[in-house]
């Protein structure tokens, strides 16, 4: 591609196109929706095996547990919560990054969300269905969980509403449903097309009760942009409650290492920071499997990097502030947790492999070079989605297992069924992404058409005229 | 009728509980009722005594081979059965009826027909859901304390001590309040046979006749022996008396293995061959020196002089006492030491003699004699510290008012040290004061010297039939006894002229080898009596019929008199009526004996004369020291276990899981080395070590605790069972016994410790014995505590000062003025740790047995823990105890994060735990700071025979999987208390409620009450000024206040103020 | 069902939006109501062509909002401070720092709903079928095609309009009748 | 036809929580106005009704234990020793009083076994037999009256005052309480205060 520089708006950050100009509306329904039609290959099949026997995992291991109880877990007495509650607030920090990228970066204007504001929206989708499996599953008694909804029993007992953990339950709830919707409402009119464009009688049916109808008329358009628009505003707080709510979690309690009021932001910078990791993760192949290197350029893949370099710092400095508050307090117990426990306790290696790869690995993307080398950014975010969930497990454990009084000290170690059951929501997680790419385009291509007729636009307002050149 | 009983005949109730104490009057007596009683008595009885028909269908039954074979044997028709009233407190149901979504429910959600089978002849004093209360008694190794035993329909359900015993004075140790396992152990024996095949009674009897009839005539019984555990039961040594009088050749052998030889050779020699025995009285002792004598924790009188030790350790009750103690491993009193000597066994010798020598009088003549038979060994400096030990402890003796000072030798010592002992006493005056020497209540001598006499007199040939009613010898005595050679047919070639009896409650290794087995009846299952270490004679009486077809011990030894058969019953009131001719009355007496538990007046006599210490210093210059152990050879110590004792009580789970109340480790035993010695010897705490001694090899595991004198080694006795029906101990830790000889069965030189190849993995409740230096178990001297430091000033504001509202405290505060304020001080300077109170609480609560596997990763689920702290230097520690269980916070930091409310404030001030509520999050465990909540990570309960289910305490809910539980302050027994007032409409009185664990603490070291009744001893130990609050930083406000623990140091040993605390890393 | 009101359209494809726009203004001008476009995204100053009065979904999103907050309020209150009052840890028993976070949330729920479904309610939406939908060339519309729809009296002569379509540059033109909806 | 689907749309689940709010409050879950069959037929009418015989004569222990207590069948033989000793009908019980079997009577009032109901002190605070088990005279076979469910037990709890009666009426069938309301109330407040009745709807007073 030509080097031209986009005029208007001027931006000195964006020397490369959104979009590759060579394309219009009819060849950009073609390219974004021909991974839809195509025959999977057979790297698709290859995946969809490796993740259904994935999947196969945590249905070994639930089913386990459900019969057994929760002891077949490592969770013991002072350590209550361990591969759970971890993996809960691992996989809900992963789905925050799309709801970020859908809904704020939509409301600042960032005209290169649109590509992959679908992809990342799916993986919020799924990353929250994985992490909702946690608060029923690590009940002991799952089949009483519905007393945590307020419903009228014939008990007359009704649910704690200071516990965060029933905050948990409404925003899980709430986020799982708003997600679903932004995402449906983005998705109606692709729904419309693929109903259109679609072979087979079963696909039209199929797709035409999904789209409801939608006949892209004006009038609906009128209201449509105006609530996407609304949903994509209520998501912004949204998102940020809900992280904010799984970190009072721990932010409410009194244990030390548990309770500092940095962790709401220091939880919301974590949340964004590994979930951009994972866009960058699944995009990288996705994008070249798909075809979608015209429409998820380099530039996107950089500004990620960007984010992921900005939120990096953000939870380096939450780290920082948790120990400097440790140590401002002078408190015997904060004092023990951070300076002695975590660093050279039991669990030392945990702590230094968080620190290794949430504070050294984001720095790398100061360098363009590294930026914008497609197997440098793969492996860094692979990285940091490992160290968060090591800063995870060094909160929740490390904590838990030497707080007040030493004679209740112990140590815990994972067993068979915890790691199956994690493996097991990766299954799930992969599971369904491969689905998503198959059956439903992971480009809004409406979106995508409307960007492209913006850059038009732009392009004819600077006067170049020739047709084709942006 | 559907539930056909196949021709059970009406039970002959003469042997079954009277009834006895009730504190209501017998409600209108059931005159019909008794119309057809009377009717039905005087039908043409059948055989009378003990449900002889009874045994005849049974042996039809016991003769079909399928009876025996059955992995789970069946238990008698109607056993089962709970015997009336309710059973429906079966476990919570996992779906209750309150479960809400039908979706979710089976399609019809109509409990299946539950039954309700009421009595058909109600017993007077029965009201179905009250509890009533019988005095019995527990019989131990030749002692019988007095306990009270609360039943409920008809089955004994919870021991506590008898408030009238002199002994028990209402306090129970661990064993007591584990007895009820044994009782519905499923594991009893239950088949009586001779040799493979299974007898009935009238077979047994009928051969014991014809040996009789043939042995009296012929040789007067002189090839019969008899092995027993010690006689402290009047009514049996009357019926051994009236068996000699038949047999005038039988012989008598006692044997148990909590042998006080040592003891009773020094009180004969000094009292002319007199039984005498030396009682203490800790309440008069201003100093107190303990040579190796663990008395706090040691039987037969640790509750008496644990409650007298701890009276005198309160502050509020005037001058402290100081204790020393001079001991090889870390024992309770230990541990309560203000100052405590590492010393080895055999060298406790040397500290006595130095001690008699400097002390002068008698004891400087028997010091002499005793000079060179041990001296200290260990470095110079060692040996120096020592001596000034020594002195300082000789100068504080003689400071002390005479009459005021207290010396005890302990039962693992020898000899000569308890006349060295005793001599100090009676030079420094005690003698009528502190110590007061009595007639033994066991008068002939029990031991190991009975047991060589016996294996002579088998080895010679001169016996023909022996009967063994002692525990398990085969396992009990030391390797080279040699009974077990000779009842082994492979190593002893004669051994079918030989016949052996044994009677026991478990099929066990003595079983293995014995012609007869008789399963025992349990004590608490028939009637019997016995005296207590101070002669007081308590009545045992029966709280159930025979589970599995027991046999009286007494009824069996019955046997040998040929006489008609008599039931227990009425064989005791017999020999009470015969005691007691001449008094008028005797109905009433008795009455009042069995309902009160004790005989009043029955205490040992003072013995005649006084300690002639001319004559014991012959028995101090013939004692012959064991070899000093050479360089690289270590002191073996064989000890007692605090838990299963010499090993009868390895098939009860609770002791089993009981953390050990020094290493806290659960389902095992160890070889316990120093630190110092692990370092020398490079061995890992856990790695696998091979001990020999005298030629035998033990493979044991290695551990290693602070406190513990260098070059030792220390083993407990009563593990590496492998009994043949005892599941629950069979392969749990490892048999001292093998290693053990009878010429030193206590200690002996010549051990050595080898590294083994592999590790071995422990369960411990607790690995980390170090505060950290946070105020978690306050332990400081009381003049130290008079006028505080800086630094402890600093620390008693961290858990004693004023939470200043707005600054630490943003809550506003709970109105509890009105009704009671439930509230509990534990005084930790009256804790020993003994755990008695661990156990009391398991039985009360219906807690589970978890296993060991469950214990190493950390899910026990006792309620309440003992946390054992060391402080100061790793080689010499002082040990502090902390009971901890739930605190009842008043801002409960884990109530405000259960989503579901299963864990509320009650308007009393109590955290209720609301099992049935309850989801499982685990959040409530995460946040309490003192990590008392348990929760049932598996289905703990579940497979639980009939007989174990009948041990639950109906009041309490059995817990299912995925439940939390914690201490409720004895919720159940708080609202039965208050329903019984308010029916009655007053208030609850102190006296009335006591949590399990107040009820069973030895020392009174736990308090409950309402805090809002000024008079209360809980609140004015709330407002002593030793009361602090655990974590009070946290503004938690918690209801459990404990009491710094002071101690009384000797400044002349009082080291350096600001004693450098060389933490050791661990 | 009531007899079958027909209903028939005209429909005119344009090659850009900017003359479907253009068309649109131009036939509003002239007169004709009830027209609609298609579009497969949301054109650059479509509405105003159509001139449709400002969007009601704001409104109802923060009708859904505001209900959500009191709901949650009353909610907690009721059940935690008044129907069963349990002494929670010493905390008073109206604990509003504690009701924040759920009445956030439910605010934000409600307000996701009175979108969702005002966005289908004021676009009658689910509707599967609409005449529109019986000529084939309309399928372009939801991928690459711009159509303007016109209102026509069933059974009149629509050449007038269709004429004044092909005039403003519809690239084709089509009359279709269907079920009035 | 969006209407239509739309208000499908929110009907199902409405209807399917409803639905089931109102299943579970049904007599099939509570297990109310279900007569059970029991071994003997003991039939209430005849002695509670026509004898008039007092609850106490066989639940004999209601005043003073959590259980009311099922008579033994040596109560029943204090009468049919006597009375309608031959009848064919009471041979059950002759065969069982002298074989020493127990009646297995099958339970009607079956709370969960986590809830520790305490018959002594309802009963001595003035909670009349009638007010929980309804009119057991009139009852062929025992059925359950009320629901027993846990928000009943609290409405009594949170407000006792209109469900006392005076001591001496505690095992009337028949008993009411005044008809006019505010004689009615002035009644339960005063039995309230001589009686000390003071309910708690903390946990810990049924659960432990």
């Amino acid at each position: 591609m030509a080097e031209t520089a986009i005029t208007a708006p001027l931006d000195p950050l964006e020397p490369r196109h959104l979009v590759a100009p060579h394309h219009d509306d009819a060849s950009l329904n073609e390219t974004l929706l021909a991974h839809v039609w195509a025959k999977p290959g057979k790297g698709w099949f290859m995946l969809f095996g490796v993740t259904l026997s994935a999947l196969g995992l945590l249905v070994i291991g639930v089913t386990y547990t459900l019969a057994r109880g929760i002891g077949v877990w490592g969770n013991n007495q002072p350590v209550g919560w361990a591969f759970d509650i971890i993996n809960f607030v691992w996989w809900v920090g992963i789905g925050h990054a799309g709801t970020l990228i859908s809904a704020i970066l939509l409301l600042f204007q960032q005209k290169w969300r649109t590509s992959i504001n679908r992809f990342a929206e799916a993986m919020t989708l799924f990353a929250v269905m994985c992490a909702g499996l946690f608060p029923l599953l690590h009940t002991g008694r799952p089949w009483f969980a519905f007393w945590l909804f307020p419903y009228p029993s014939t008990l007359g007992a009704w649910p704690q509403f200071r516990s965060p953990l029933v905050w948990d339950v409404f925003a899980i709830s709430t986020y799982l449903t708003v997600s679903a919707l932004f995402w449906y409402v983005g998705l109606i009119p692709d729904l419309a097309a693929l109903r259109d464009s679609s072979k087979t009688k079963v696909q039209r049916v199929v797709y035409g009760l999904f789209s409801l109808g939608w006949r892209g008329s004006g009038r609906h358009w009128h209201n449509y942009k105006i609530a996407y628009l609304l949903l994509a505003g209520i998501s912004t707080p949204l998102v940020v409650s809900v992280h904010t709510i799984v970190s009072f979690d721990f932010a409410v309690s009194l244990i030390p290492g548990w309770h500092t009021t940095v962790f709401p932001p220091y939880f919301v910078a974590g949340a964004v920071f590994s979930g951009f990791a994972m866009v960058i993760t699944l995009i990288v192949p996705a994008r070249k499997y798909l075809g979608l290197r015209d429409v998820i350029t380099d530039r996107h893949l950089e500004n990620m990097n960007k984010v992921i370099l900005a939120t990096g710092m953000l939870v380096s400095y939450g780290y920082m502030m948790e120990h400097f508050v440790a140590w401002y307090s002078q408190n015997q117990y904060e004092l023990w947790t951070f300076y002695v426990n975590r660093a050279t306790g039991p669990y030392a290696g945990v702590y230094w492999l968080m620190i290794a790869c949430n504070v050294i690995t984001p720095n790398i993307f100061w360098f363009k070079k590294c930026r914008t080398s497609i197997p440098i950014m793969w492996v860094a975010s692979i990285m940091v989605n490992i160290g968060m969930w090591c800063e995870r497990f060094i909160i929740i454990v490390t904590s838990l297992s030497q707080d007040f009084l030493p004679s209740s000290w112990a140590i815990y170690t994972p067993t068979w069924v915890d790691w199956c059951i994690y493996i097991g929501t990766l299954g799930l997680f992969g599971t369904l992404f491969l689905l998503f790419l198959k059956f439903v385009p992971a480009v809004a291509v409406s979106e995508v058409k409307e960007l492209q007729l913006e850059l038009k636009h732009a392009a004819h307002l600077n006067g170049h005229g020739t047709h084709g050149a942006h | 009728m559907n539930t056909k009983r196949d021709g059970v005949p009406s039970q002959d109730t003469s042997s079954f509980a009277l009834p006895v104490v009730s504190d209501r009057p017998a409600p209108a007596a059931d005159a019909v009722g008794e119309a057809l009683e009377h009717a039905a008595a005087n039908a043409s009885a059948t055989e009378t005594g003990y449900g002889r028909t009874y045994w005849r269908s049974l042996e039809e039954k016991l003769g079909t081979p399928e009876y025996l074979e059955e992995t789970r044997p069946e238990f008698p028709v109607g056993a089962d059965l709970a015997p009336s009233g309710f059973v429906r407190r079966e476990f919570m149901q996992l779906l209750g009826a309150s479960l809400a979504l039908a979706g979710a429910t089976a399609c019809s959600t109509r409990p299946q027909d539950e039954r309700l089978l009421p009595y058909t002849k109600t017993p007077p004093e029965v009201a179905p859901g009250n509890p009533l209360h019988y005095a019995s008694g527990m019989t131990l190794a030749g002692h019988t304390s007095g306990l009270l035993i609360t039943a409920r329909e008809g089955r004994p359900i919870k021991i506590e001590g008898n408030p009238q015993h002199p002994v028990n004075q209402g306090a129970a140790g661990v064993w007591e309040q584990a007895y009820l396992l044994s009782l519905y152990d499923p594991n009893r024996a239950r088949v009586m046979r001779q040799g493979k095949s299974p007898r009935a009674l009238r077979v047994l009897a009928e051969d014991v006749a014809n040996l009789v009839n043939k042995a009296a005539p012929a040789d007067g019984g002189a090839r019969l022996r008899f092995l027993t555990e010690p006689g402290n039961s009047p009514m049996m040594g009357d019926l051994r008396n009236r068996i000699l009088k038949k047999l005038p050749n039988a012989r008598f052998y006692s044997y148990t293995a909590m042998t006080q030889d040592a003891e009773t050779e020094a009180t004969r020699a000094l009292f002319g061959n007199q039984p005498v025995s030396a009682r203490y009285d800790f309440a008069q002792a201003d100093v107190v020196l303990s040579l190796d004598a663990d008395f706090l924790e040691s039987r037969p009188a640790n509750l008496t002089y644990a409650r007298q030790f701890a009276d005198r350790r309160d502050p509020k009750n005037g001058a402290l006492n100081r204790l020393y103690a001079a001991e090889a491993r870390f024992s309770i009193t230990g541990g309560m030491a203000d100052h405590r000597l590492r010393v080895k066994s055999a060298e406790v010798l040397a500290v006595a003699a130095a001690v008699a020598q400097a002390i002068g009088g008698p004891a400087a003549s028997v010091a002499s004699a005793a000079a060179g038979k041990a001296q200290l060994r260990g470095t110079s400096e060692e040996v120096q510290k020592a001596n000034a030990w020594i002195q300082a402890v000789v100068a504080d003796l003689r400071a002390a008012k005479p009459g005021r000072t207290l010396v005890i030798a302990g039962e693992r010592q020898p000899a000569a040290v308890h006349v060295l002992a005793q001599a100090i006493n009676s030079a420094l005056g005690n003698t009528g004061t502190t110590v007061h020497y009595v007639q033994a209540p066991v008068a002939e001598p029990f031991g190991l010297a009975q047991v060589r006499a016996l294996v002579e007199d088998i080895k010679a040939g001169r016996v023909d039939t022996l009967v063994i009613t002692a525990w398990n010898p085969l396992y009990a005595l030391p390797s080279d006894a040699g009974l077990a050679e000779l009842l082994n047919p492979a190593t002893n070639p004669d051994r079918a002229k030989l016949s052996v009896l044994y009677t026991g409650l478990y099929e066990d290794e003595t079983s293995q080898y014995v012609d007869w087995f008789v399963p025992a009846a349990h004590p608490l299952e028939t009637w019997s009596d016995g005296r207590a270490v101070d002669g007081t004679v308590s009545i045992a009486q029966p709280l159930i019929q025979p589970l599995f077809n027991g046999m009286p011990e007494s009824e069996l030894l019955a046997l040998f008199l040929t006489e008609s058969y008599r039931p227990a019953y009425q064989m005791l009131r017999e020999y009470w009526q015969g005691q007691a001719t001449g008094q008028a009355d005797f109905e009433s007496r008795w009455e009042t004996w069995v309902s009160e538990g004790i005989i009043a007046g029955t205490a040992s006599p003072a013995a005649s004369g006084a300690p002639d210490f001319g004559a014991a210093t012959a028995l101090v210059s013939g004692y012959n020291p064991p070899a000093a152990p050479a360089a690289n050879e270590l002191e073996l110590n064989f000890v007692h276990d605090y838990k299963v004792f010499d090993g009868r009580f390895g098939n009860s789970a609770w002791l089993q899981e009981l953390p050990d109340l020094i290493t806290k480790m659960v389902w095992d035993n160890a070889a316990l080395i120093s630190p110092q010695t692990a370092k020398d010897l490079r061995l890992e705490p856990g790695a696998m070590a091979e001990l020999s001694y005298g030629g035998q090899k033990l493979s044991v595991p290695v551990w290693t605790t602070p406190g513990l004198a260098d070059g030792t080694v220390t083993v407990a006795l009563g593990y590496g069972r492998n009994g043949l029906h005892e599941v629950v101990a069979k392969g749990v830790g490892f048999n001292a016994n093998v290693l053990r000889r009878a010429a030193a069965p206590w200690f002996d030189g010549g051990a050595t410790l080898t590294k083994a190849s592999g590790s071995y993995k422990f369960s411990l409740t607790q690995t980390h014995w170090r505060m950290e230096n946070r105020p978690i178990a306050l332990d400081m001297s009381v003049s130290e505590l008079a006028h505080p430091s800086k630094e402890t000033e600093h620390i008693l504001e961290r858990v004693q000062g004023e939470l200043k509202p707005g600054l630490q405290d943003n809550l506003p505060s709970f109105d509890y003025g009105n009704g009671y304020k439930w509230g509990m001080a534990i005084d930790l300077s009256r804790c020993t740790g003994c755990s008695a109170c661990v156990v009391a609480c398991q039985a009360e609560n219906n807690i589970p047995v978890v296993g060991k596997e469950q214990v190493a990763r950390s899910r026990e689920m006792q309620w309440l823990r003992i946390d054992r702290y060391f402080e100061g230097a790793e080689s010499d520690p002082k040990m502090v105890m902390q009971p901890v269980m739930c605190v009842h916070c008043e801002k409960a930091p884990c109530e405000y994060v259960c989503p579901v409310n299963a864990t509320v404030h009650s308007d009393e001030g109590l955290n209720d735990m609301v099992y049935n509520r309850c989801v499982g999050t685990r959040y409530c465990s995460n946040n309490c700071p003192y990590k008392v909540r348990r929760f049932n990570y598996l289905h703990y309960t579940s497979g639980k025979t009939s007989t174990e289910k009948m041990l639950m305490n109906p009041d309490v809910t059995v817990r299912n999987r995925g439940v939390m539980e914690k201490c409720t302050y004895c919720v159940q027994r708080i609202e039965r208390t208050r329903i019984s007032a308010r029916v009655e409409k007053r208030l609850i009185q102190e006296k009335e409620l006591m949590t399990a664990c107040q009820q069973t603490c030895p020392t009174q070291a736990i308090t409950f009450g309402s805090l809002n009744d000024k008079q209360q001893r809980v609140t004015q130990l709330h407002e002593d000024e030793r009361a602090y609050k655990l974590l009070h930083e946290l503004g938690t406000r918690p209801r459990t206040a404990h009491l710094i623990r002071v101690r009384n140091p000797n400044p002349a040993l009082e080291p350096a103020k600001s004693e450098a605390a060389t933490e050791g890393s661990h | 069902m009531e007899a079958t009101v027909l209903d028939s359209w005209v429909l005119a494809e344009f090659g850009t939006p900017d003359a479907l726009v253009d068309a649109t203004r131009q036939m509003r001008e002239k007169g004709f109501q009830g027209m609609d476009t298609y579009s497969p995204y949301p054109l650059h100053g479509g509405s105003e062509a159509l001139g449709l009065p400002p969007s009601r979904v704001p409104f109802i999103a923060l009708g859904g909002a505001l209900t959500g907050m009191c709901t949650a309020l009353a909610m907690q209150t009721w059940m935690n401070t008044y129907d069963y009052p349990l002494n929670i840890g010493g905390r008073p028993l109206l604990s509003l720092p504690a009701w924040v976070p759920i009445t956030f949330e439910l605010s934000v729920l409600f307000a996701a709903f009175g979108i969702f479904f005002g966005l289908l309610a004021l676009s009658r939406l689910p509707q599967p079928y609409h005449p529109v939908f019986e000529s084939d060339a309309f399928r372009s519309a939801s991928t690459h095609g711009y159509w303007l729809s016109v209102p026509q009296a069933t059974g009149q002569d629509a050449t007038a309009v269709m004429d004044q379509l092909k005039s403003l540059g519809a690239t084709q033109v089509t009359l279709v009748t269907g079920e009035k909806e | 036809m969006s209407r239509l689907s739309a208000a499908a749309l929110l009907a199902v689940p409405a209807i399917g929580i409803g639905g089931l709010m109102a299943y579970v409050r049904s007599p099939y879950v509570t297990n109310q106005q279900m007569p059970v069959e029991q071994p003997i037929e003991f039939d209430h009418r005849h002695h509670a009704g026509d004898e008039q015989i007092d609850c106490r004569y066989c639940h004999w222990t209601v005043e003073k234990s959590p259980s009311a207590g099922i008579p033994s069948t040596t109560v029943c033989m204090s009468c049919h020793a006597q009375v309608w000793n031959k009848s064919p009908y009471l041979v059950e019980v002759r065969k069982a009083f002298f074989s020493d079997q127990p009646i297995p009577w099958i339970r009607v009032h079956n709370l969960p076994d986590f809830v520790y109901f305490n018959h002594a002190i309802h009963v001595n605070k003035g909670v009349g037999c009638a007010t929980c088990h309804g009119r057991i005279d009139q009852m062929g076979a025992v059925e359950q009256h009320a629901p027993l469910t846990m928000s009943w037990c609290l409405d009594c709890h949170r407000n006792p005052e209109p469900n006392l009666r005076p001591a001496e009426f505690i095992t009337s069938m028949t008993w009411a309480p005044p008809a006019d309301k505010a004689e009615a109330a002035a009644l339960g407040q005063k039995l309230k205060e001589e009686y000390d009745v003071h309910s708690r709807t903390s946990c810990s007073t049924c659960h432990r």
